[in-house]
This record gives C-alpha cells, structure tokens and sequence, in this order.
C-alpha cells in the first residue's frame, strides 16, 4: 500500500510536468480551470480548434493515446503513467472532450475487432485528433435495452444498406468515423441477430440533427441513416456477432480509468467557506458540516476507489462490473450538491447567470445538466442491475424476450399501440 | 372534525382544473419560458375574469370573498397546469401584504386591481445570495426616495407596484410601495432556473415610495406574510408534484424495454411509489396548513413551515424522478420533464429554501407543541 | 376542513373523556405513559390480567369494539366517535394489545364471512375481551407470498383434518381462536386451492411454540398442527375461496384506523431539549434541528393522512391500499430515529438499561424493534408493491407462479435444494 | 502508487481467516452474548498465540513488529467473523495508548502481554450521555487516588488495567492507568446492545493509579490514539459488513417466494447493489486510512475520520438491510442477523459516534485539503 511515487513513477511525472509546462495553451488554463460540470463556455474560442490543437501537440510529443501500442500512434505506457499524466494535465484535459468517445471506446474496439490495415490507418489519425470518431448505439426504442435496436443492416453484393435511427449520439456533428451496431437478422433472437461496422459519417443518406437539451446545450444527436451504404469490410466481428463486439465497447467505457467522476464536493467545500448561514460561515454551520462529511466520504470514497482499479490494472487485471459504482453515486450526489448549494443561496440561487450567480453559475449549471448523469451510459437502473447480476451473482431479471424471434418481441405497438 | 375539502370545494376544483385544462396546457408555460414574455398575459386576464385570483380578497376590496380553502384548491391547478402566471407575488404576497397593514387608501387603490388581475404587485426583498437579516439588506430610504439595487424580483418587469424591504431612515428595515414605471427605477431581466416564470433586477436610484406598516417591522410583516404565502404555494408544489409523477406513470405504462411495459419492472414500480408516498405526506401537510390558513390558527407558523418543507421535498423528488423514468428523452428540451423540474427548484427557493424553513418549522413546533405527532 | 370537534363530538368527547376518568386503572397511568416502541414492560404486573379486566370494563360501558353492532357486543358508533374515544384513552389503550389482532381482523371476517349465530356466539366474548383470537396465515415458506401457504386441510365426513405449521402468529400461546387459512386443493393455482377456518385453539393437535426475537421478547409464535380436527361448520366462505376471505381480513387491518404508526419523532423532540451535543444544547444544533424538521414532516404527514382517512371513512368510503404508507414510513423512520438519538448520546448510548440509559433506554429499545417494523405486516418492498400496483395502476410483477398448479410451482427444493 | 495490499498481505489475509473460520464460527459469538462471559477467552488465547494481536507492536516490546496494514487484515477478518474479543480496547486503544506515551517502565510491564493476550488492557473515559469534553469529566485523581465512575467501559470486567482519563490537581483532563484489580475499584457488567462484547460500570473509591503522559493532555492524547484506533476499527466494520452482505446475497439465493428466488426481485436485487455500493466506498476510504496510519502521515486525522464515517455507514446499513431481506426470520434470536445488527451499532460508538467523527472529518480536511477528491 503507497500512495507515493516510486522512483520511476516520480521522473515520468516530472517529465510530464516539464513537458506540460512547456507546451501547454497556458492563456486558457483559468477559463478551464473555473468551468464547473455542466457548464460549456471556458472561454476557449472555438473549443473544436483548441481540442484539436491540443491533442496534436500532445500526440507530437508522445503523450497521446498513452497506453495504445506505439504503432497505432499511442505511446505504449502503464496504467499508472496514465493516471500520472491525467493529474498533471489537470484543467487542459478538459480540452479534450470531443476526443473521449474515440479514444475511450471506438479506438479500443478497432483495436480488438478491425484487421490490422485498419488498425494502421486509422488508429494514429484518432490519436492525433486529425480524426473524431463517435459511437451509434441507441435508438429511440432501445436505450437502457440497447440489444432491442431496430436500424436495419441488409446485405447487398459486398455492401451493407443502413436504414434507421440512432439517438444519444455525442459529436455525430463533428464526426469523421461512427462504430454503428445495427441488426442484421430480426428472425432470430435479439441478441442473436445484430453485427457491428464502422462507417465514414459524411457517406450519402447520413443526416445528423442536434438534440437541444434541457440546460439548452446540444451535446447530443439524432443520426438518421437512408440507404446508406458500408462496405463489408467495415465490418468488425462476425454477422450476428455484433453483441459481443458492443461488448467490449461497454467494457472499454468503464475502462476509462483515472480521474473519477466530479461528484461536487470540491466545489462545495470551498463554497461553504465563503458564504454565510443562518448560523454564521457555513462552513462553521453544523448542518452545513454534517452534509459536507457525507459527501467527503462519498467522493474520497470514489477516488480511492479508481486507485483501487488502477492498481488493479496494472496488475494485469480487467477492469470489472464493479467500476459502475463511480457514476451510481456521483450521479445523484451531483444533484443533491447543487440542490443544497442552491439552498444555502436562498432565493438569490435561483439566479442562473454567469455574472450574477454566486461561483460563476456553477451550481446552476450543475443543477440543470445533472439530471442527464444518472440516465446517460447507463441508467442507475442498469448500473445496479450489474452490480447485482455481475458483481454479486443475483439472478437475472425474469426476460420475457429471451429465446423468442425479434420481431415477436412485445412492443408498446404491439401491446396496442398504448 | 372534517379533514377534507367540501363538496363545493371540490366542484370548484373540478372546474378549475378543466379551466386551466383549456387555457393552460404545458405548451403555454412552454410559450413563456421560451420568449421574453413577463407571463401568460392571455391567461391571467381570463384567470382574473373568472374571479379565481380574488377568491381570499373580500368582496367590499373587489374580490370574491370565498376564502382561503378556495385559493389553496386554486393553487394547486395552476401548479398542476404549470400556469405561467404571477400567482406567488401577486396573489399570495402583495395581496397578502396590502390586506394585512396596507391603510384604507393603499387598499382601496390596488387590491381591486390585484383581484381582477388588472394590476400586478411584487415583493423586492432579496439583494444577495444567503439568508434573509438586516445585514443583507442595504438598500435604503431617505426622505421617501429609494436607492439600491433587488434580484431576483419575481414578475419585476410585469409588476404595477413592489413592496420593498428597505432601510428607513432609523436604520430599521421597513416596507415601501415603490410604483415601477415611475422615474428612478430601472428593470432589467435577469435569467433564473425556471423562465416560465420570469425575473428582473430592479435598479432603484430615488425612486419616490410611501411605507406600508409600521416603521422598523419589515423583517417581521414578511415572516408573517411568508407563513401565508407558503401554504399557497405548498399547493402550487403539490399540484406540480402531481402531475410530474403523473406523467411519470403514464410514460412508465407506455414505454417498453425488454419486451414489458418499464412499469413492470420494481425499480420503476418503487421509485413511482416513493414519489407517491412523499407526495401523500406533503398534501396532508398541505391540508392542515390550508386549515390554519383559513381559521387564522396560531398554529399558522408550524403548519406553514411542515407544508412548505414537505411540498419543497415532493416536488423536488418528483419532478427529478420524471426525468429519470424518461431516460434520455426526460432530458431533452423538447419533452415537458424540465418544466416541472424547474419549476420544482423554483418554488423551491421562491420563499426562502428548504432550510429556512426547517429551521422555522423547529421553532415554531418548539412554541406550539400542539402540532406534534400524536 | 375543519380540525375542531362539532358540537356532538365535544359531547361524545366529554362523555368518553368523563367516563375514562371514573373507571381507568390511574395507578397504571405513569408506567404505559412512558412505554416506549419495543418496550414491553409497563409495570402493569400480570399484562393479560389487566388488559382483560380493562377491556370488561369498557365493554360494560359501552367503549369496546366501538363500531361493532350493538347485537354483536360492539357500540354501533361512527369512525370519528373512534378516533375521538382512541385520543381519549390514550395510554390505556397500550394495555390492550392483546386484542388488535381479534378485534381489528378476526372479528370483522367473522362479521363478513360467519353465520348468523357464530356472530353472534363469538363476537360479543371478543369483544369484551373474554376470548382471544390469533390470526394463522403466515408459513416459514410463505411470507410476503402468503398465498404460497402448504398447510392442508383434507375433508373427513364433516371435518376437516389439519397438518401443517404456522408463524409469526400473535399471542397463539393466549388464544381461545384462531383463524386459519389452509391449502384444501394442491391441484389448482396458487391463490384458487385455500380455504379458511376458525378453530378452537385448545384442539387436540395443536402445539404452540414461542419465537424469541432478537430484541428478547417472544410476542410472536410457532403453531405446528398434528390431525387437527375442525368442524366443517367453522368454515368461511367456500371451499377454494380462502382467499377471497383473506383478503377482507388483510383489508381490515388498513381500516384499523386512528393514532397513526408511532414514529419516534415525539420522543426525538423531548430528548433534543434535553441534552447537549458538541454544539450546545441538541434543540439548538442546527443538524439536529434539520434533521427534526425532516422528521417532524414525516410524523405530521402521517398523522394527518390518517384523518384524512377518518374523514373518507366517515364519507362512507372504503380504507383503500393508500394507507399503506403509513407503515412504510414509519418503519425505517423508527429505526433512523433511534440511531440517530444513540448518536447523540455518543458511546454512552451502547447502554441498553432501564435503569442507566437516558429516557428509559427508550431508543436502545426502539433500535431493537424497529427492524421488524419493516418486516411485520407486509415488508416494505410488498408495501411499495401494493401502492405501485393498486393505487398508481402499474403493472404487477412478471409472474411465473400463475396458472401453474400450485404443486408444479417452482421452489428452493424443486431448484436443487439451493 | 500501488493502492491495495500486498500479495504477503493478502496471503496473511487468508491464513487469518482460516483461523477464524475454524475458531470463530458465529455460535462462539453467540456464546458470549448468550452467557455472562466477557469475551472468547479460548480464540483469544489462541489469537495471542498466533501473534496476530501483535502485529503493529514492535519486537523489542514482545511484539511481531509486522505493521499497521497487517493489522488492519486482522481487523477486518476479526470483524468479518464477528470475533468475542476484546481488540478494540486492549489491542487498537490499550497498546496505542502505551506505544504513544507510556514510559519505558508502563511499556515492559504491559506491552509484551498486550501483545501476547496474556493481558487485556482498556480505556475508562465516558461517563454521561453526549460529547466528549472537560465537563463531561467528573472523575478526579488526588495524590494518586482515584474516584469517580465510569462506564460503559468495553471489556471492564475482565481488563487489568484501564486506561482512565479524569481530572487532575489541577483541573486539567489527565490520563492514569488504573489496575482493576486493585482496592478501591469495583466493576459491574452493564448490558449493553451487544453483549458479545460486554460492558462494565467501574467504580473507582480511591483507588491507586499511575499517570500516562504528560499532564493535562489527557483529551488531546484520546484525540490521538482514537484516530488510529478509527482505522483499525473501520476495517473490523467493512469486515462485518462484507458478512452481512455476504448473508444477504446467499440468503436472497436460497429463498423461494413466488415461484422464483427472491434475489430475482429488482426490490431485492438494487437494495443488496446499493449495499455493495455503500461498502466499496467504506472500503476505499479504509484502505487510505490505513496506509496513513501506517506511514504515520500527517492526512492521517482526515483519513481516519473518512475510514470511521464511511465504514460506520456501510455496516449499518448492511446489517440493517439483511435483517430486511431475512424477512421474519431476520428478526429472530435464532438467525445470526442481529448479531451483526449488534455489532454494528456497538462499532458505531465505540470510538464515538457518527456525528462526532463526521465534524473530525471536516475540520481535518479544512487543515489538510490534500484529503479532498480530484
């Protein structure tokens, strides 16, 4: 048990410190130091130059893509120089949001299911950020039941005809590749019948149309796909095998290992120093303290916990089921935060505006993007469904759409159209 | 003992709900929320048409007389039907206000117009974030004439008149009528949680005013007013709790997932329950608070504050657990779930939050145990 | 809405509250006064003996099974003139636990489901208290799936012959009755194949064996049954329709109306004014004041939904699975209620002693007991089950132990012997 | 940065609770809270002997000399098997107490059979309901003579000495050690709510003490070892946790309701996840609590305060909710459910409970921010 560096694990974080020092776009650390979760505008110009910038500079300097093999344009490190890295690159890594879904999960399934010639190709320019990549799972009808997808694939000659929805989808806007699952086969049952692809999203028949969110971003997109065309050879896996491959992309978005979820508490311990209760400082106020310890050891908790899983990592474990915890409890933890930060404004923090509210709206921000946490990749419903199927050995729900043919599945249509 | 509205009461309630039914749907607080309108004008001149708003006014003011059970039963339809209306400063504050300490004439030049609907009131209390002392307050008044700043000013940019609490000229706080489209105020709208019921910050820079009540009292007339205010708009939250988790159910009926209703499944069955069962809670709460609203108990502060925090408690939970039972859909923009849920934050902190009025409600069963459980 | 007596109550009320003060046992006053949740010992000496002679008393006066008919040993009074009576008789009414079972579920199946003279040869005797009654439904086997009961009753001539075994059965050792439901038919479904029974307690083959319970009390009982004959006249409802009869019992204890659940919270109240935390005196902490106000809404919220339910009764209309709630609250209320009072006695709490802990050990007690609140009754997952279900209109639970004879059911032994 | 323990660790881990298995099964803890018996005195011999008491007391003071991470995997193997025996007291208070500021004298008289289990050393400070502080202090020492009362004290009827913190000559809080076998001391259990660990009252007329540490210093020092004993007793409760979740599961395995296993139910199956979720995050926080206690690091008091308060959480809640999915049975003497519900709420006060810890947390962390999360 250390929390210390050893030797070595102390020069990489110098290396990576020096490294950072002096290349780093120093002139919008603050503007990404202060931007709070759920708050977009850092200040930054366009944010997709800078991300871009950025992660290329990055890459330049071996520091993208850490623990991808060297030929795919990563830099072959350990678990722990990862981690080592993400906290010295602190606020800047906030830069990198567009590139989080490629590198987190699209890269990682390529890396698992594509040839190697794909691999060669396209694996450096999404280390580079010369390519954004997104992720085309969920439709409208099937979010937390993601095998229940209705997109159509459908062969022809030694092409793949795409008809269908996808929803949810983060940066389809700005994409240049999306993983798209889509069913192959509806006669068979659901799980049976679907096969995975990669496809070029500026191909003819991809339309894109943004989803405005409640908080009044657009993070989020509808894909609509007419008659788009894929080659087999974007295939990855096996036709009927696209489960599995989704699979391994679920595994390698817990997988996303080192800085845990923002829970809030931070933030709120700082506010707390600041502001005035009824009882004087609020930091004196027991009520106050009472709340701040139980989210203390709600977020120590889930820091502590990503250690674990780190460790665990570069002991050559997989990272299991059980890192569903993070986004369980820091989910509803951030809506709670915001809440009782909103309570101890008064009626002031109903004010949501970046020059008037107390901490630059962050609490405002906070309260309106929250909600979205304990809903997107993976409900608190699912995340306990696996906690307690696959980490504590319960019993599957009763499934009444096992071992039947897709198409005989009962639908909100079916059961008449309620 | 009769713990339950009338039947009067509750035929009233049936036509209320199918007037806001009509005239209110969510697209309307939709419309609001998504301009630069104040509130739902078209609305509130047939609400005020319909006598609704003067329900508690008495008739010899120009209101309707009926009584505050009537206006609770009110409450609680435009909270269901998320009405874009300045209900909380209008009817249960500055009404409330005027009718407690405003003189023959201050009454008689508004309260007729509040009732009707004709006129809007507010109430300027609040400067700075944290809780309401005199030291949050510098706004001041001197030889009649305002000076400071307020925000969040509930209906500010709509209001006819606010009442402000202000430092008098003997360092008291005090209350004043400062009429808005006079010179020397300026309004600007200021951006909150829920837009379907606007704010404004209100520049006052010697705007003349003339004090309402007696001198140095602000602090306690607004506590007072607050207690009535509360009970009113724990009806509007009840009435929004309601409907969220009604929603919520319906959808839950509707959506399949894994080839069953989603309401099938427990996880969904008992969240919907803990939503009802917290609902429950407030509304009994809110019926006892209706009570000593409508006798004038002196159990007025204690029921106030316990159907404040509970009603706070409900339709925070509700409306929150109407997007999760949504999924993805819950947070779009397009879906009415956030209406609710800003809504639920809004009322939430309306009158002071949640532990303004614990710490009230302690203090109050503390004076009158009579309120506690038996 | 209106919280004061009309003029009939204040006369019902001075009329109860004179006779309560002519004919109660005042020398037992102080002792039930400060029974606490969990406690059993009042100081009453022999327990059955003065809440038989009390309950004699009462019905001689008229204040026993106060909505009973007249004709069947009850006083033909209305809901509200019970609530009045209950808030008058305040502590007595702890000496007569003995009774709830008998009279809030036995007596009114008897009262929907018996014949004419069973009522009226059993009911006057319950209610004054000379015969105690038991309710036998629950089985090791089936708890919250009470319909999955195997006790048989096999028909004989006019009898019938019972083999099988209960629990949890309330005061089995002191009743002169017992109402049994049984399994006559393992053939048919689950809930078509029961019947239901009254039976004398003292019948040959019927063998009592108490529960100790964690807490150390021993309220609760075995009841095994060995060839025991029951006439068939003491059948209710028909063969096959025991649940049916079941269910007007289950009905019947909502509709025991009234005082609400014990919460704690007055209790927590009195202490809080008591005692000092770090922050000075409790009452003034604002955490413990916080968390009061959390409670205080829960205790009020409660108690007024049960006058909200007196008021529909009175109305005439049915006690419906809304009031359900009160125990759902109640129960983990009580049991955070006592924690968070032990906190506040600090390592000094650990004293459970009438003698040494604060308050009588009222909340060492009540930690004690209040696990069982959660469970007795209908847990809370069947509690949330039934609000879901009967009062939202949700879906039931996906059944697999429908329309399956109840002996093809699968069970722990037909599954391995898990 | 290696956060877990080491595979020697982990092979100790094992061995331990072997040994604990074969001589700790829950009957031995049901024995002693069936009987009037102080602890296990047979595991405690045995314990003695394999060394495991040992673990953090230095070679030279008869001890292993092992480490603190060693005997945190004692702790919680000890907690996990719901051992009888007396660690808290004579092992994480008693020995920390000597180690800290005994002389070289009280340590050679004590440490060696501290560490052997040939003797049981406890801490006499708690004499009223509420918080710890001066007032809350009555005993006093006079020319060596102690008087007063103290209790609960854990395992005062079969400790030899106590550690006593009382007033001093001149007024200030003080520590003795106090042999209880002495005149002038007279021990009487005291039922407590788990009586596999039992409590005694100590009456002290006049008895014969010596003092430990420095003068007036007796709170601070209390302060001090009660943080290493945080640690210590956080992972006896992540231990108990981990069994009574274990039972949980198992039991929501093998029991039938409704045709299925009840741990087919999402009611049962999101209450045992949230169980799960509750212990990891205690987990967690233990285990950086222990690498603090076992480099002696200055975030220690933060680490500690997390450990206590997240393991406090994770058991109660864990022994709580498996009473729940035992249904009836859970509530039975028969079952083992309470034992652990017992365990639970001793371990929660032991040490001070859960509000006292919580305010440690914050305080510490507003010291020491290097504790607060990414």
């Amino acid at each position: 048990m250390n929390f210390d560096d050893t030797p070595e694990e102390a020069a990489f974080r110098s290396k990576a410190r020096d490294w950072i020092s002096a290349n780093a776009p120093r002139e919008l650390h603050a503007g990404l130091s202060k931007l709070g979760f759920g708050q977009s505008d850092a200040g930054v110009g366009d944010p997709m130059q800078a991300a871009k910038q950025w992660q290329k500079k990055k890459q330049e300097g071996g520091w993208a893509a850490l623990r991808w093999p060297r030929e795919y344009g990563g830099a072959g490190a350990s678990a722990i120089e990862q981690v080592i890295w993400q906290s010295e690159e602190g606020a800047y890594a906030k830069l990198g949001g567009a590139f989080t879904i490629g590198l987190g999960m699209c890269g990682p399934t390529l890396m698992t299911w594509g040839t190697e010639e794909d691999k060669r190709k396209r694996l450096p320019k999404l280390a580079s950020g010369e390519e954004i990549w997104c992720q085309l799972f969920s439709e409208p009808i099937a979010g937390s039941d993601l095998a229940g997808i209705r997109t159509r694939a459908a062969p022809e000659g030694d092409e793949w005809v795409v008809n269908g929805q996808k929803i949810w989808t983060s940066g389809a806007k700005e994409s240049d590749w999306g993983l798209l699952i889509a069913r192959t086969d509806t006669g068979v049952a659901k799980h049976r019948g679907l096969t995975m692809f990669f496809l070029d999203m500026k191909s003819p028949g991809v339309e894109v149309r943004p989803i405005k969110q409640m908080n009044g971003d657009a993070h989020f997109n509808e894909v609509y796909f007419t008659d788009v065309r894929i080659p087999d050879a974007q295939r990855l896996g096996a036709v009927g095998q696209g489960w599995t491959v989704a699979l391994t992309t679920l595994m390698n978005e817990r997988m996303s290992i080192g800085g845990s979820m923002p829970t809030g508490f931070d933030e709120l311990l700082n506010y707390a120093e600041e502001i005035e209760t009824e009882h004087g400082r609020a930091i004196n106020d027991p009520r106050v303290r009472s709340r701040l310890a139980s989210y203390a050891v709600k977020a120590t908790g889930l820091q502590y916990s990503a250690y674990r899983s780190i460790s665990a990592l570069s002991r050559g474990e997989e990272p299991g089921p059980e890192n569903s915890i993070g986004k369980l409890v820091a989910g509803s933890m951030l809506q709670d935060v915001s809440r009782f930060a909103l309570d101890l404004q008064g009626e002031y923090g109903l004010i949501i505006d970046e020059k008037l509210s107390p901490d630059n709206a962050r609490f405002q921000r906070m309260l309106m993007r929250s909600p979205a946490t304990r809903i997107e990749g993976g409900s608190d419903e699912i995340l306990r469904n696996i906690i307690a199927e696959r980490v504590l050995g319960l019993p599957a729900d009763i499934r009444v759409d096992k071992d039947v043919a897709f198409d005989r599945i009962p639908t909100a249509a079916s059961a008449g159209g309620r | 003992m009769q713990f339950d509205f009338s039947s009067e009461q509750k035929e009233l309630q049936t036509s209320v709900r199918r007037f806001f039914t009509d005239n209110s749907p969510n697209s309307a607080a939709r419309g609001v929320l998504e301009s630069t309108a104040g509130h739902d004008e078209s609305l509130w001149k047939k609400v005020g048409e319909q006598g609704f708003l003067a329900a508690a006014i008495p008739e010899a003011q120009g209101g309707v007389g009926a009584g505050y059970l009537e206006l609770c039963v009110v409450a609680q339809e435009a909270g269901r039907a998320l009405a874009a209306l300045p209900t909380v400063s209008s009817i249960y504050q500055a009404a409330e206000f005027l009718m407690a300490v405003g003189t023959p004439e201050q009454q008689a030049k508004w309260l007729p117009r509040l009732a009707s609907g004709e006129a809007i009131g507010t109430v300027a209390v609040t400067e700075a974030a944290g809780p309401l002392n005199p030291k949050a307050i510098t706004t001041r008044v001197t030889n009649q004439r305002l000076t400071g700043t307020k925000l969040p000013v509930a209906d500010g940019s709509a209001a006819d008149f606010a009442i402000v609490a202000a430092k008098d000229e003997h360092s008291g706080i005090s209350l004043f009528i400062a009429e808005l489209a006079a010179d020397g105020v300026e309004r600007t709208p200021v951006e909150t949680v829920d837009p379907s019921r606007k704010h404004a910050r209100l520049d006052f820079d010697g705007a003349v005013v003339e004090p309402l009540g007696a001198p140095g009292e602000g602090l306690a007339l607004i506590e007072r007013i607050r207690d009535r205010a509360a009970v009113l708009t724990a009806f509007e939250q009840i009435g929004g709790a309601q409907a969220a988790l009604d929603m919520a159910r319906d959808y839950a009926l509707q959506r399949f997932a894994f080839g069953r209703q989603i309401g099938s499944f427990q996880a969904i069955k008992h969240m919907l329950a803990d939503m009802y069962v917290s609902l429950e809670l407030a509304r009994s709460n809110a019926y006892y608070g209706a009570w000593a609203l409508s006798v004038d108990s002196d159990r007025l502060p204690a029921a106030a504050a316990s159907a404040r925090v509970a009603a706070t408690q409900a339709y925070q939970l509700c409306a929150a657990n109407n997007i999760q039972v949504h999924g993805g859909m819950g947070f779009t923009w397009e879906f009415d779930c956030h209406l609710h849920y800003r809504r639920s934050n809004y009322l939430a902190l309306a009158l002071g939050g949640p532990s303004h009025w614990e710490e009230r409600l302690i203090e109050s069963v503390r004076v009158n145990p009579a309120l506690k459980a038996a």
